[in-house]
């Protein structure tokens, strides 16, 4: 079409952008600026979700802020945890027994089992394949109730303390457990089949949202964005903590770039997952009592910094703690991955229609899991509407071009 | 996919019972040992209040035992840790700590109220009450 | 004048009867995100798939917040969401009630003494029912709405 | 070119001095502030751009010695090494040159440490109060991660 004059509607998306990163900031505002159909310029705007964790860190003890990291993120719970205790760990020189270690791999990977399939089915949500959405919710039930049996709770696991884990299991729960992620498998497989070859997905997801390899350096990008462009960043396979150097796994590396192949291989990690665990169950040696004993632990932490990398369902999550002898500590730094994941992508929605943004934003997984809502303000007559993302993604395409498109 | 197996699907879905359950006509199956509602034995407890200082969400508050119950002599200074439950972020990080292993836990979730509820009845519940 | 008595005495009886025309319709919910963890969000969101089904009652996610008659709050209430927050409630049509999901929304959680925090979603709109636990099970939050629906019923 | 000789050859020229490490194993060097365009152009050229990201940027208020400590955390790839380069600032008027032109992924951490630190970076249009901060903090134009803020 012919463009005689450039008309700026600005769409402001407020988003509970990532769990990943709620530290800082969620639900947040993309302000995108668009020509038509086509989106010229994304602002992103932050601090509806800023609940100052960084300062109440300093301002609480060593043991209480274990609790307190684990509620930064309720999906990435179990790694916050896990990267703090980590640190603290490291300061006091202390390290857990080899069982801890394995329990401490099996609940982050359920973790990103579940994280994953969450995501997936938000994707199929958005797209407006709702069956979908509802098929894989169903299954995601069944790692939930794996989650409640490994650590007591289904969504905020308490389960790390420094030198070891909260709760050991037995053979029954082994049991049960095995089962659980046996038919979960099954089910897993099958939806990367439906991801594969259904023409909605394909259609919706292929070519949409392309970053290379280059860019994915430059703007800081990792986890699945970053292995869906090519890029090997993995801090289990370089960092090896916990047990990671002995539970055999493949780092899936895709070089398509797109929102699709960001989904796919968010599949092949659940399925690797899986078999992290499977191998985990069988294979969980006894040394000992994984279980400390939280009345015995060191009160006081030397002077020293630690700078502890995990990998999170959404990348590479990264705390910085440090201590000056008192007993709380000096400064704790939280990076979140959808920190950079969503502040450094602004620049992909370009080009793109309206109706691609909230594909787009769903591949970086920003965990939506709630209140998604556009306001579409349209500068010539001063009307405004807001509409769920979800329309946006289906029938916003209707609002808009009728419009536009002459 | 084949149009068979798309006819074996259906067959199997209707055949299949529907995967709801029927809450709350019919109870849901919670691991016995789920993090759910917990309170203080005061037989056990000895107003120590470790629980209070280590809990990361300030919800319990050490309260003395009221006149009319009888305190337990292990209880120098009368003190009984009563949680908040609408703060309680149960974590059980006071059942950990405690060094008489004082706390009773339970699977107990169902909780939803229409004010503040405390565990203060149910801690003093397991006290004997003065006579006369 | 006599109209005006019939608008006054319309106008009550629609007042008396408030409260019971969400028992009548379906309560629609709205979910707002005052800066949770997502713990609770994704109980909110599992509490709505077929396993648990709350379509049985007649309870559905409202996409727009016009369309709602129960508001779910979930999070901490941060200073800039609770701004929000209060024009949410504002434009909720009456009759309408407020459920407070979790440690965060019913007192601040652990999050009650920072900076950022007020603490809490009765310091910006009434709350009708408190649904406790970090996150709760979507049975306990299946079993807030019932009870919230009971309690209007008894009135 | 692996990512030790590049850090050997910097610190050659004089740019970085190495002291000490953060556990586990991450190597500090320690850099003048006013050299940090100097320093990033030259590993971009050293270590090309899918050479490294930028992981973080640490800002720590040291409020006994009247330093503010800016840590950058650069992780080499592919071997995904992480090294610590690390910088000093005056507590009044902390400023430093912006590294937003050349690497865009600190965008984040630049705001982010603006907001909540008070550490000016010199040529990034994107600073602005109140990017997490709420409006009564920043009002007053308090700083919540220095030390002795009352928030």
């Amino acid at each position: 079409m012919a463009i005689t004059k450039i008309i700026e509607i600005p769409y402001s998306l407020e988003i509970p952008v990532g769990p990943q990163h709620p530290a800082l900031h969620e639900p947040l505002l993309l302000k995108v600026y668009a020509d038509g159909e086509e989106v010229v310029k994304v602002e992103v705007y932050t601090g509806y979700n800023h609940r100052g964790i960084e300062k109440l860190a300093e301002r609480n003890s060593f043991y209480r802020d274990i609790f307190i990291v684990g509620r930064v993120c309720g999906i990435c719970n179990t790694v916050h945890a896990n990267c703090y205790v980590r640190a603290l760990e490291q300061i006091l020189g202390i390290e857990p027994n080899n069982r801890a270690k394995y329990l401490r791999v099996l609940a982050m990977e359920l973790e990103r089992i579940h994280s994953h399939m969450l995501i997936n089915a938000v994707m199929a949500e958005i797209i407006g394949f709702e069956s979908l959405f509802m098929n894989i919710m169903l299954d995601r039930e069944r790692i939930m109730k794996a989650k409640e049996i490994l650590t007591g709770n289904r969504v905020l696991a308490d389960y790390m303390m420094v030198g070891g884990v909260r709760r050991d299991i037995n053979d029954e729960k082994k049991n049960k457990l095995l089962k659980l992620l046996n038919k979960t498998e099954e089910r897993v497989k099958y939806y990367k089949q439906v991801f594969m070859e259904d023409d909605t997905i394909l259609k919706r997801l292929v070519d949409v949202g392309i970053i290379t390899k280059t860019d994915v350096l430059k703007y800081s990008l990792i986890g699945p964005p970053a292995r869906a462009s090519g890029v090997k960043i993995d801090a289990r396979a370089s960092d090896k903590y916990d047990a990671y150097d002995e539970v055999p796994f493949n780092v899936v590396v895709k070089k398509e770039g797109d929102s699709w192949a960001r989904m796919i291989l968010r599949w092949d990690e659940a399925l690797e997952s899986i078999n992290m665990c499977k191998y985990i169950l069988e294979n969980l040696p006894s040394d000992g009592n994984p279980v400390p004993d939280e009345k015995r632990l060191p009160r006081r932490f030397p002077p020293g910094e630690a700078f502890t990398r995990v990998e999170a369902p959404r990348g590479e999550l990264t705390y910085y703690v440090m201590s000056d002898g008192k007993p709380m500590p000096y400064r704790v730094k939280i990076r979140t991955p959808s920190f950079n994941n969503i502040i450094n992508t602004a620049n992909v929605y370009l080009g793109h229609s309206i109706a691609d943004v909230p594909v787009i934003l769903v591949s970086w997984d920003p965990c939506i899991s709630c209140m998604e809502r556009i306001t579409v303000l349209d500068l010539t007559t001063g009307e405004r509407k807001r509409m769920h993302l979800k329309e946006l993604a289906r029938g916003g395409r209707k609002w808009v071009s009728p419009r536009y498109s002459i | 996919m084949g149009k068979p197996k798309i006819l074996d699907l259906i067959l199997r879905n209707l055949l299949s019972k529907p995967s709801t359950i029927e809450y709350p006509k019919k109870e849901t199956v919670i691991e016995p040992d789920a993090r759910g509602r917990h309170y203080a034995d005061l037989n056990k407890c000895i107003g120590c209040s470790l629980c209070s200082i280590e809990c990361p969400a300030d919800a319990i508050k050490m309260t003395p035992i009221p006149p009319e119950y009888e305190a337990p002599k292990r209880n120098p200074r009368k003190l009984y840790p009563v949680i908040n439950y609408l703060r309680c972020i149960y974590c059980y990080r006071c059942i950990a700590v405690c060094p008489t292993n004082a706390y009773v836990s339970t699977n107990e979730y169902r909780l939803a109220t229409t004010e503040t509820i405390y565990s203060d009845m149910l801690s003093l519940s397991t006290l004997p009450k003065k006579t006369g | 004048m006599e109209k005006q008595e019939q608008v006054e005495k319309n106008r009550k009886v629609v007042e008396k009867n408030r409260d019971y025309r969400i028992i009548r319709y379906t309560p629609w919910l709205v979910h707002f995100n005052t800066g949770a963890c997502n713990g609770c969000d994704i109980e909110v969101l599992a509490a709505l798939t077929p396993l648990y089904d709350p379509e049985r009652f007649g309870v559905k996610l409202a996409p727009s917040i016009r369309h709602g008659d129960i508001l779910v709050v979930t999070g901490a209430v941060t200073k800039k969401a609770a701004e929000r927050l209060k024009i949410l409630y504002e434009q909720m049509p009456e009759p309408k009630f407020v459920i407070a999901v979790g440690a965060c929304a019913c007192s601040g959680g652990v999050f009650h003494k920072s900076y950022s925090v007020l603490a809490g979603a009765d310091k910006v709109v009434p709350v009708d029912i408190y649904i406790p636990g970090c996150p709760p099970r979507p049975e306990a939050i299946l079993d807030g709405i019932v009870k919230l629906l009971k309690k209007l019923e008894e009135e | 070119m692996s990512y030790k000789d590049v850090l050997n050859k910097l610190v050659g020229e004089g740019l970085l001095t190495p002291s000490g490490e953060v556990k586990p194993h991450r190597l500090i060097y320690v850099f003048e502030s006013g050299k940090i365009r100097e320093l990033f152009t030259k590993l971009i050229d050293l270590a090309g751009v899918e050479g490294f990201y930028v992981s973080t940027i640490v800002g720590t208020d040291l409020m006994k010695d009247g330093k503010i400590r800016l840590d950058y955390y650069v992780v080499f790839l592919p071997q995904e090494e992480t090294i610590v380069f690390r910088t000093f600032l005056p507590r009044e008027n902390p400023e430093i040159d912006s590294l937003l032109d050349i690497i865009p992924g600190v965008l984040s951490g630049e705001c982010e440490t603006y907001d909540l630190l008070g550490v000016v970076f010199k040529g990034n249009p994107a600073l602005k109060r109140g990017f997490f901060v709420p409006k009564d903090v920043y009002e007053k134009g308090i700083y919540p991660l220095r030390k002795d803020a009352k928030v």
